[in-house]
């Protein structure tokens, strides 16, 4: 199959839907004279004028803001939050707009729009340009929320994404945008609320995400290597989550080890422990072990950085220890 | 660009007004009145549950713009939204039922008087989040504009939600890419206990317009007509493509900030003098009459319509069913 | 001892505090002229002045960042929310600013200042004024978040929070304000990060707080009777979070239920089921089960709110299906 | 109230300035420029990782301002900060240190370019959060005011930042309560990659001042003179107690708008053109040779000691040693 960068793939998702459909527009900022950071929306200004891919002003606030409106009054916007860590300054219209309107106005009108939300480390970017905040929004009923590690995935799942009438957070990790990978020519979906045994294995199940997935089987052939049968899980959604898929991986395996960039206390990983915890714990002959970054903020300098971040050698220690 | 904003007056005559045109700002006044009135009532007895917040006294501010659009311009409107609800062509006996909880309500009980929408004339929602619906009109109105159609969006605020964020970077963002838009600010005086000036650093938030390179204009909020004129010429330039605009309404609100504050931070005196000298019903009324555009027969009539159908949706609302328990589940996703 | 409301107990804490140090101010929307909505400011500002006791423009964005800066020049600044639905508002102020100073800039200054933030539900207020948020701030490095569920705890956590030198979240249920309870005449703190084991029992643990714990103290009561001994632990701290006495607990008792207002999933019960999952899964004889609210936001009427809430019932149905 | 900003001149004569305050203009700007100049090199050659901003061809605004400010004063700065850094007092050598991600650095390498701080000089904080900047700076001014000092507090913020939110939010407060805070509009045209009349609604974002009731000025960026007098009436009102300013300062970003930005988005002659007409630090020496306040030896000799510091602060922050991983953990919670 041929191989295209993560951002090819995006681009190719934003292409096919927004040919498809004349509702569908991106907003955000510093997207269209440059094609986006991270080269995402390259070539889009050209063929759907920058009518339908717009730059805004600095104003989260009233970028989600003004997506919600737009969806309300019959188009399919997307937006782009340039870093995920700028979540924050629209978090009120996230949660209580975006994620509320369908359900509190009795059903009236679903809120269909993206917000592709860039995230995790790079380039030693620091403490305000480097988060992972995905697990506050599992925690948002009304929201769907997925966030690929691989480009067939990152085209599948945008896709989705867009044709859901449902609002989604799209996460889409900044160190992922220049990596490559199979993506078909012929259309396809990737559905949203599916996780996906990606390699099988006896031993151990491990769940991840992300960009930190990819450290994941990185550490599971590490692990091979010392005899140790790995079955990777990539989540894929983080809302709704797939708990049959991961219980089921459990009840073959005994074992669960959860791992992603985002700080442990309060990640997605708690919650994918705790259904375990509670739906399958006869199923586990030891401990469920979560990896995840150290409570602190995200350090500059290199060596807190790198002691900071969440590697296949720390994933892979984690799971030797079960053993 | 420095521009004063514009006072606009009173018209000097209304002879001109045709009778439907004076019938339904009569129609529209006294039903929100009869409406807010029989809210109080229900919820002090105890049978409407929930914050609750009134527009009695601000009638002739909602009427006289919502006369100008129709149900295919959107609006979006606050906590204190009933009386624009109602304005905007709003069935009262399901907004009424909304309120009480019960399943017939716009949103099946789901969202009260603070989350009352209504798609099917363009309300498209109340909002219990002060200052949370500008970004959205703003938005509403670029899709209009995407859409090539002709109809606005207009976002009623009250004098403290004016400092909020959220009016700043939709009013900039509305101006930048010319969006139909109308912000009307009711300066009711008072946000909740605060009185607007202690936190609000301009005498006339009109002038925040100014910052937008958008017209801002003053009107009296208490008489439908002046609010008539001045929401009508606004309009009629944002539907010509010429961009947002902001419209301050001066008035004042009579009833406390929810139904049931104790209102210790003002005197009853001050309330009763605005009741008495500047009640928008009562202004209209003495009009009309002096200018003999109508009869004292015809107010009448009107207003025992009003109360009738008002009297209707209360009942409605008393008899209705509630939802039933398995329903919390449903309308989450599609 | 004698009694007095929770609503009175925070305002004892901030007199003293007030009294104490003249750093210490309050500012937020109405908390001056009408004494709060929940009367938690009456009578401070006529004690302290206006200028000690702010009334603020509607502008939560204003009212944390400006906490913060005063806080950087030397003030010690309490925040009022209002209702801590409007968090959101000023999500980016708490999670960039407000958490991160400290740390970003190498330590060479504290935030010291609480957000004090009304939530939960009271009165049918529907969704936008009835969320519990706390399970968010866990997952921010940097903060302090505490919860009491009664009003002794709610001084002495209060007085803790003020004399704390890093940034404290305080949530305070706003169903909690109008209840009495013993609280000491003596001037006394209530430690942060330390949870409280208010019942003792051997059967099972059953960890919550805020307005939940009396319901979990209200369920243990009625299994108490049916022959179920039940180990009420109010959890008290949510970050940092008392592992010891929670899992000392589960050591003791073998099981675990954690019962929250909050939604269930992503909630702050996912993170303690996670820890005992991953540090005391020996101890455990069943099933970690959460007891939350279920996936949706906050509906208004009474049949469906009814249905939503987390009762004593429904906590001690929980734990008896573990029998 | 509807005042049209002001247009602050460049005094028609420098005689008057003493030599010390003459010298320190050329000091801060050639530090500044040559500090940035050494970051864009050893960005480009891999050694500094992060993002970096630099603040090349608007040195004379923050030189201009900090001229009028002690080290009791507050600045809170930008993603753009080193010039106000430098500006502000604090050692080139630490703050080299920092964007090497040394321990030596004033945060001990955990903040970088974007989060450098020097609590001992009053700089509070550079931010990566665009706009984040505001209320914080509304906020120790306020407690300045509480503690009944006199010293004031500035926010800078780029053209793109003005439309923020927290803009609006901090200026009507600082307004409202008439704290001691300087709102400084670095308006250089550009905000990263858009030209910033595409997305702000005004020409001149001083006239953002009138909606909160408080004085808009408007300056030549670039002259380092004119700048030091704007600020200077400005900051000697708000002292006073008469409330808080806004200054916006016309300029231009020479450099990209990070060290490495391709700068698809105008063409390389744009650039030059002011870098040959505008360069305020060219400026500056013209102005000074022609009214013979100084002389060229004088400059040669300010230049080339400020190359040499800037020097060694490169040397100091290359040898420096990088904190141990252990430190991760420090500085969290005290
Ligand atoms: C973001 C937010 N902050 C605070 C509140 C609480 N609140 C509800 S109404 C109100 C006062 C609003 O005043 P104004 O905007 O003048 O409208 P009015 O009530 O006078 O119509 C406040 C503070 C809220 N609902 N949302
Ligand atoms: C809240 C937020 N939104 C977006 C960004 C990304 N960003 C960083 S700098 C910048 C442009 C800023 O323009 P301006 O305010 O004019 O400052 P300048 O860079 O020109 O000095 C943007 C969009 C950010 N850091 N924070
Ligand atoms: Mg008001
Ligand atoms: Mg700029």
């Amino acid at each position: 199959m041929r191989e295209i960068t993560f951002s090819q793939a995006t681009l190719e998702a934003m292409d096919e839907e927004m040919t498809r459909d004349e509702t569908v527009f991106v907003m955000g900022e510093d997207i269209a004279r440059q094609g986006g950071i991270f080269g995402q929306f390259k070539g889009l200004p050209a063929k759907f004028g920058s009518d339908r891919v717009k730059d805004t002003p600095i104003t989260e606030t009233a970028i989600v803001g003004a997506c919600v409106g737009a969806a309300l009054a019959g188009m399919r916007p997307i937006a782009d939050m340039h870093f995920a860590d700028f979540v924050g300054v629209c978090m009120d219209e996230i949660f209580n707009q975006m994620a509320k309107i369908h359900y509190m106005f009795g059903g009236q009108k679903t809120v269909p729009m993206v917000l592709r939300a860039p995230d995790g480390l790079i380039n030693q970017a620091a403490a305000q340009h480097s988060q992972s905040l995905e697990s506050w929004f599992m925690h948002v009923p009304g929201l769907k929320v997925v966030i690929p590690s691989n480009p067939a995935d990152a085209k599948g799942l945008l896709k989705s994404a867009i044709r859901d009438d449902n609002p989604v957070i799209y996460f889409e990790h900044k160190s992922l945008f220049s990596r490559k990978g199979p993506v078909p020519e012929e259309e396809y979906f990737t559905p949203i609320g599916k996780a996906k045994v990606v390699t099988e294995g006896s031993d151990v199940t491990l769940v991840s995400y992300s960009l930190c997935f990819n450290h994941a089987l990185e550490a599971a052939q590490m692990l091979g290597k010392e005899g140790i049968s790995v079955e990777c899980v990539d989540l894929r959604t983080i809302s709704p989550i797939d708990k049959d898929t991961i219980l089921e991986s459990v009840a073959k395996t005994s074992r669960l080890v959860i791992a992603h960039e985002a700080v442990k206390q309060g990640g997605v990983g708690a919650e994918i422990s705790a259904i375990v915890a509670e739906e399958g714990i006869d199923y586990l002959d030891a401990p469920i072990v979560r990896v995840g970054a150290p409570f602190t903020p995200v350090p500059f300098a290199k060596p807190l950085e790198m002691a900071y971040r969440v590697t296949p050698q720390k994933i892979a220690d984690a799971i030797r220890k079960m053993f | 660009m420095c521009a004063k904003p514009v006072t606009k007056k009173t018209p000097s005559s209304i002879k001109k007004y045709d009778k439907e045109l004076l019938n339904h700002f009569y129609d529209v006044m006294s039903k929100i009145r009869f409406f807010e009135q029989n809210i109080q009532e229900k919820f002090l007895a105890g049978v409407i549950p929930g914050f609750v917040h009134v527009y009695i006294g601000e009638e002739a501010t909602g009427t006289g713009i919502m006369s100008n659009l129709t149900k295919k311009d959107y609006i979006q409107t606050t906590h204190r939204g009933h009386g624009h609800t109602i304005a905007k062509g709003a069935d009262p006996k399901r907004m009424m039922a909304e309120i009480f909880g019960k399943k017939a309500g716009f949103c099946k009980g789901k969202g009260g008087s603070m989350h009352i929408a209504d798609f099917s004339v363009g309300m498209l929602g109340a909002n219990g989040i002060v200052g949370g619906g500008y970004t959205l009109a703003t938005g509403s109105a670029l899709a209009n504009k995407m859409m090539g159609k002709k109809e606005i969006a207009v976002v009623f605020f009250g004098d403290g939600a004016s400092n909020r964020g959220t009016f700043h970077e939709a009013a900039n963002m509305a101006a930048a890419w010319k969006l139909p838009v109308l912000f009307v600010c009711e300066n009711n005086q008072w946000a909740s206990t605060t009185p607007y000036r202690t936190t609000t650093s301009v005498e006339d938030i009109a002038d925040r317009a100014q910052g937008y390179g958008m017209p801002g204009v003053i009107v009296d909020g208490n008489d439908v007509f002046a609010v008539y004129e001045a929401a009508k010429g606004l309009i009629e330039n944002i539907r010509k493509g010429e961009g947002p605009a902001l419209l301050e309404c001066k008035t004042y609100r009579i009833g406390g900030h929810f139904v049931g504050d104790p209102e210790m931070y003002r005197t009853k005196e001050e309330v009763q003098k605005v009741f008495t000298e500047n009640d928008p019903i009562t202004r209209f009324e003495t009009r009309v009459l002096a200018e003999k555009v109508m009869s004292q027969a015809e107010l009448d009539e009107i207003k025992s319509n009003a109360r009738k159908i008002i009297e209707e949706a209360v009942d409605f609302a008393m008899q209705a069913p509630e939802p039933d328990p398995a329903e919390l589940y449903q309308d989450l996703y599609v």
